[in-house]
């Protein structure tokens, strides 16, 4: 699905929402009324601190003006900008303040929904589509938090062996089968029916704020550990004194 | 991956009181030891998970010299092993036996 | 008539089709290779200079990149097969026949060239051999060498890292060869005068300094427990007994853990002042604290070492220094002091034999040898007395007539029973061997001959060759302190345990040290950092051995 | 700065927290020396061998702790909850097991609305083994972060450790409510290696360490605001400016997003073009810029408080 389909079903009756050179930013107004924010990223872009500063920019220009409608996450980016020049500047900064504004902005009311529609990895993938409350795919979404070449070289395996590997656990490969077994990815939207009903659905479904992926994890058994473990420590430090 | 484990008779017990110690790092060429006082007093029990497979004589004569060295009666040695050499595992079995006969600071 | 003079003629010629390109004595780095086409002959003898730390490396790159149709069959005699180049000259068919004494990061090439038969080699020397014979049968035709600087004259300054260089030159330019340097100025005034002018035939401004190794340089976060603890037992049960103030030391981090035990562990034992006083040694950086600490009165070395230039001219009362304050080493002097003017060589080898054999060559790489077995030698034309090697002797021999007793001087061998990626470093036959039977050499490129070892310190103990009566006993006392390696395991307890009390083998027990006390907080610097600390800020060290 | 100053270390075996290295120290080592002793109980220890449940996949050995130590403590009496990451196992990586631990400690932080967390980075990131695991506990653990800091909990994160705090690791630290980073410290998102790796190595050579330094390293970190103290490399500092930090950040919200977003937004209009550290540390102003890589840590806190205390309300 384009970019302009995508935002064509998600917003039918229009919206303000440009592309400047991947950096996507604006609005649309909602089916069960009201608008959301968008941001995002598009063309499959690196995101370094120049995209990250103008996506906190627009996320906190939204809070200021007093808003709690939804803020709706497009992505569609390659990882990090992996470059001497983001590095020197301090990235993790940038992508660290950029999630803290998605979360925050979730938490004061404006639910934050992440949207795939593309690939993703690593640092760019954190800060956007993962720091959001729910995140849903379109088919042929490509996360990938580490691609196998590289997988292949630190681990000296060869990529058909790291393939037959993957074949008994969703834990490290790419692919939206295994980010959503491991509990990142809610659901994967019909990209054939409305993409505005579909929002407008999620939407209304999810008033609980929590963080639910570790549990989705161990329910769809690929994170069969995280859940438990956090929970104990939980009640362990809660119990200590 | 290998497993490996030894039970071996020691003279003595253990001295001190701790209940547990835990020393070393899994990384190449390091091990982490952890030691448990959870067995009769002559009784010593060294469990092995290892990345070097194939030394088992090595393992074998290292921590026969181990106990017959220190003594570490009562104790469950369980080591983690990033495919140390046989120096260091024995260092480090030692180590790990000296910290859990030290007293609790 | 028989001519005389030949050499001499044949010299005006080559220096008259040089000049073709030169101006004065000056040569462009561009016109080098049509330089060389024309002051070199087919099957001369060059020695392209290079050693384990400094290299001609703008010349080197030049000597390959001449026509081989015009320029063939040269015969190689240098210290260093280091460069890339120096084995493109060969793979090239520039080159045809190698005597050399060190290879280290072009070992493996070097066999490969060999088993390819793409080199006819001479001969595997020590630094003195080859050295030697410079003057006897070997002498250079062509020498290429490198220098800081020169001025129009083409007096050189060859600086801190003078190595080589007075060798070659002076085996060079006195049977009427060519020496061609290369620089990395031409300046109007020199810092000082290495080399006299007349007897360099030209210059090459290469803009760039010659290429330096910093091989002597040891980081002390690396530094291991077990390292410790052999730097202990080595101090302890070697240095404090026979009372070694005159030595030198090997590159390893067993001898780096030596000298940064001195300021602590050292100090403890009361040695300041009665042991490691003096020095056949590179600025080595892990020496600082000691150096600083007051145990070290002079030390003469081989090469010069990166980012130690500003501290030793800071410290001229310990370093040899020229009138200009910086360091001026001299490689051949140096491998005399340290076969004849030490009573200690302590280093680290790759593999040991059950006779005591060691060899740093595996069955892949012929590394080669560089100066380890002119130090860890006994040199029997030795004749001065001093308190170790008398007791060395003694010990030895103790039945001589004291008066017609030879004294031995220590060479100790010291490592971990297991090293890099649990190699063992004892060995029933020695991979040398077998690569002299699959190269079909006459001499199997050993480091150090069992005859000359007289200790084995491993992080089981130490051994002490001298005192072994006979073949059975020596292979027990070795096996002894081969730890869990197969050679270790297949000891005999009983003889072991007999050697033990006979104080042939000592392990840390006997010595008073607990290993569970090696610790790593021993160190008097565990980091480059605190080298640069204890230096006052004058040590600088290359990029690749900071964190900060 | 006189060398002879310099002490022999002590030859006791027992280690304290004023000689003892940071960056040498393992994980324990310094939970151990930097809370106040005896105090510190761990929560899932290594007795309970949680380890990971996917590097068997790939052969690998595992360690009874995953890499990580939680637990309650005290620092000069105050309770705390502290984690700390062993950066030499697995370079200190996020696996599911190694992350949940800390997800679940900020949980419970969030909870109390009040006992302050000690993160003691020491990571490359993501475990390559279990990738999606791992990324998903970063996902999780920022969004605890945040959450605890919304409930009026502070977080200060330590950063001293051979692995330095790289990837999602270096997104974590900048969720903190302040860091302290040592000169061995360094904080990043793409490592130097992946950068060389991905661009060449005349974008960035990873073997240039002092490069490697400048870009990422602690002063330069102190210099930019990346991180708000900087601190000699003993546990004995890190102890203390934790204690200090704790105490000196103030509440999160909307005011703090926008005090970091102009910060940041200054920092890319100041110095967005420069091409190095040293440019930057010129443009601020500082005399001697090319010297600062050298100087001593002590000179350095004096230089980088001359240049202006560091802000607390823009993290």
């Amino acid at each position: 699905m384009t970019l302009d389909d995508m935002l064509a079903s998600l917003f039918p009756e229009g919206h303000d929402v440009r592309n400047d050179n991947g950096v996507l930013l604006g609005s649309g107004p909602l089916r069960g009324g009201g608008r959301a924010v968008v941001i995002g990223i598009a063309d499959r872009i690196a995101v370094g601190v120049d995209e990250a500063i103008r996506l906190s920019r627009h996320v906190l220009n939204a809070m200021e003006r007093g808003g709690t409608g939804p803020i709706l996450v497009l992505v569609d980016s390659d990882s990090q900008r992996m470059s001497k020049r983001d590095e020197l500047l301090g990235l993790n900064e940038f992508l660290a303040h950029l999630a803290k504004c998605l979360i925050y902005a979730d938490m004061q009311g404006c639910q934050t929904v992440g949207l795939l529609y593309g690939h993703s990895a690593a640092g760019a993938f954190l800060a956007t589509a993962l720091a959001t409350r729910v995140l849903v795919a379109l088919p042929g979404a490509e996360p990938e938090v580490m691609d196998l070449p590289s997988m292949s070289k630190v681990t000296k395996l060869s990529i058909d062996v790291l393939k037959e590997k993957a074949k008994s656990t969703p834990v490290f490969a790419p692919g939206l089968d295994n980010l959503a077994q491991t509990g990142a990815v809610l659901s994967t939207w019909d990209e054939k029916t409305s993409l505005a009903e579909q929002l407008q659905t999620l939407l209304g479904s999810d008033q609980d704020g929590g963080d639910r992926r570790d549990r989705l994890g161990k329910t769809r058994r690929g994170r069969p550990k995280a859940a438990d473990i956090a929970e104990r420590v939980h009640d362990l430090a809660l119990q200590s004194k | 991956m290998e497993t490996l484990s030894y039970r071996h008779k020691a003279q003595e017990r253990a001295a001190g009181s701790k209940s547990l110690a835990i020393i070393g790092v899994v990384a190449s060429g390091n091990l982490e030891v952890l030691v448990e006082r959870s067995l009769p007093d002559t009784e010593c029990q060294v469990d092995i998970n290892t990345a070097a497979e194939g030394f088992g004589a090595v393992w074998e004569a290292v921590i026969a010299d181990f106990v017959e060295r220190r003594s570490p009666g009562g104790l469950r040695l369980s080591v983690n092993d990033g495919g140390a050499r046989p120096d260091t595992v024995a260092l480090r079995l030692a180590q790990a036996v000296r910290l859990i006969e030290e007293e609790d600071r | 008539m028989k001519s005389w003079n030949a050499q001499k003629t044949t010299l005006a010629e080559r220096l008259a089709d040089g000049r073709r390109y030169a101006s004065g004595k000056t040569i462009e780095v561009v016109d080098l290779p049509n330089f060389l086409e024309a002051v070199i002959r087919p099957a001369d003898r060059v020695c392209l200079e290079g050693d384990n730390q400094k290299q001609a490396d703008v010349l080197a790159a030049a000597l390959a990149d001449v026509d081989p149709a015009k320029i063939h069959d040269l015969h190689m005699v240098q210290s260093g097969v280091v460069l890339p180049e120096h084995l493109d000259v060969f793979e090239k068919g520039i080159a045809r026949r190698l005597d050399y004494s060190y290879s280290g990061p072009q070992a493996a090439r070097v066999a490969r060239l060999l088993f390819g038969g793409k080199i006819e080699l001479g001969a595997v020397h020590t630094y003195l051999e080859l050295f030697a014979r410079y003057f006897v049968d070997l002498t250079p035709n062509v020498a290429l060498i490198a220098a800081v600087c020169a001025d129009r004259d083409g007096n050189l300054y060859t600086g801190p890292n003078t190595e080589d260089t007075p060798t070659v030159v002076e085996a060079t330019t006195f049977k009427s060869g060519i020496v061609v340097a290369q620089v990395a100025e031409i300046v109007d005034r020199l810092p000082r005068v290495d080399i006299p002018g007349d007897q360099v035939h030209f210059v090459v401004e290469a803009k760039k300094p010659f290429y330096v190794e910093p091989l002597f340089t040891r980081d002390p976060a690396a530094i291991t427990e077990a390292q410790v603890l052999t730097a202990m037992l080595a101090i302890k049960g070697l240095y404090a007994p026979y009372g070694i103030r005159r030595l030198n030391h090997g590159i390893g981090f067993s001898t780096a853990a030596i000298e940064l035990l001195l300021p602590t562990y050292g100090e403890k034992l009361g040695l300041k002042g009665s042991v490691c006083t003096h020095w056949a040694l590179n600025p080595h950086p892990a020496l600082i604290p000691a150096i600083e600490s007051g145990w070290v009165e002079q030390i003469h070395s081989f090469g010069s070492e990166v980012g130690m230039d500003d501290y030793i001219r800071a410290r001229s009362d310990i370093y040899f220094t020229g009138p200009d304050g910086s360091l001026r080493s001299n490689r051949a002097f140096c491998q005399v002091a340290g076969l004849y003017a030490c009573d200690m060589f302590i280093g680290s080898t790759l593999q040991i034999d059950l006779l005591g054999n060691s060899s740093t060559v595996t069955t892949s790489r012929i590394a080669g040898f560089g100066g380890a077995p002119n130090m860890g030698s006994d040199a029997r034309g030795r004749r001065h007395p001093s308190a170790p090697w008398l007791q060395a002797g003694k010990e030895a021999d103790p039945d001589g007539p004291p008066p017609l007793r030879r004294g031995r001087k220590l060479v100790v061998q010291i490592g971990e029973t297991f090293g890099d990626k649990n190699v063992p470093l004892f060995v029933e036959k020695l991979d040398a061997l077998t690569l002299a039977e699959k190269l079909n050499l006459e001499l199997a490129p050993l480091m150090i001959y069992a005859d000359d070892v007289t200790h084995i310190v491993t992080e089981e103990g130490i051994a002490n060759l001298l005192l072994c009566r006979d073949k059975d006993e020596r292979e027990q006392a070795i096996r002894g302190v081969a730890g869990y390696t197969d050679v270790g395991r297949g000891r005999d307890g009983k003889m072991v345990r007999r050697l033990r009390e006979r104080g042939v083998i000592r392990r840390p027990e006997d010595l008073g040290i607990d290993p569970l006390d090696a610790d790593r907080s021993l160190l008097a610097a565990r980091s480059i950092k605190d080298l640069v600390r204890w230096s006052g800020g004058l040590y600088a060290p290359p990029s690749k051995f900071r964190n900060w | 700065m006189n060398a002879r100053k310099l002490e022999a270390p002590d030859l006791s075996r027992v280690a304290n927290s004023k000689t003892v290295s940071w960056y040498e120290a393992s994980a324990r080592q310094r939970v151990r020396l930097m809370l106040d002793a005896g105090s510190f109980r761990e929560f899932i220890g290594p007795e309970q061998r949680e380890q990971s449940p996917h590097l068997r996949v790939f052969d690998l050995p595992t360690q009874f702790d995953d890499g990580i130590v939680v637990g309650r403590g005290r620092i000069a009496g105050t309770p705390i909850f502290v984690a700390a990451q062993e950066g030499r196992f697995m370079g200190g990586a996020f696996g599911e097991v190694h992350g949940a631990k800390l997800t679940g400690l900020l949980r419970a932080a969030r909870d109390t609305k009040s006992v302050p967390v000690l993160i003691l980075f020491d990571t490359g990131g993501v475990r390559l083994q279990e990738a999606n695991a791992g990324e998903l506990a970063i996902a999780e653990i920022m969004r605890a972060l945040i959450e605890a800091r919304m409930a009026g909990v502070k977080i200060v994160g330590l950063i001293g450790g051979r692995a330095g705090c790289y990837g999602g690791g270096g997104l974590i630290a900048g969720c903190c409510s302040a860091l302290a980073v040592s000169e061995q410290g360094r904080i990043g998102v793409s490592g130097p290696e992946v950068i060389e790796t991905n661009r060449g190595v005349e974008e960035f050579d990873s073997r240039d360490r002092a490069l490697v330094w400048r870009t990422m390293g602690g002063k330069h970190r102190r210099l930019l605001g990346g991180a708000e103290a900087f601190v000699d490399d003993t546990i004995q500092s890190f102890r203390n400016i934790a204690l200090s930090l704790i105490g000196s950040v103030p509440s999160f919200g909307l005011d703090v997003l926008k005090a970091e977003q102009a910060r940041l937004e200054e920092r890319l209009q100041r110095f967005g073009t420069c091409a190095d550290a040293i440019d930057i540390w010129r443009a601020e102003d500082i005399f001697d810029a090319e010297a600062v890589p050298a100087i001593s840590s002590l000179d350095f806190i004096d230089l980088a408080n001359r240049d202006g205390e560091p802000r607390y309300d823009a993290r």
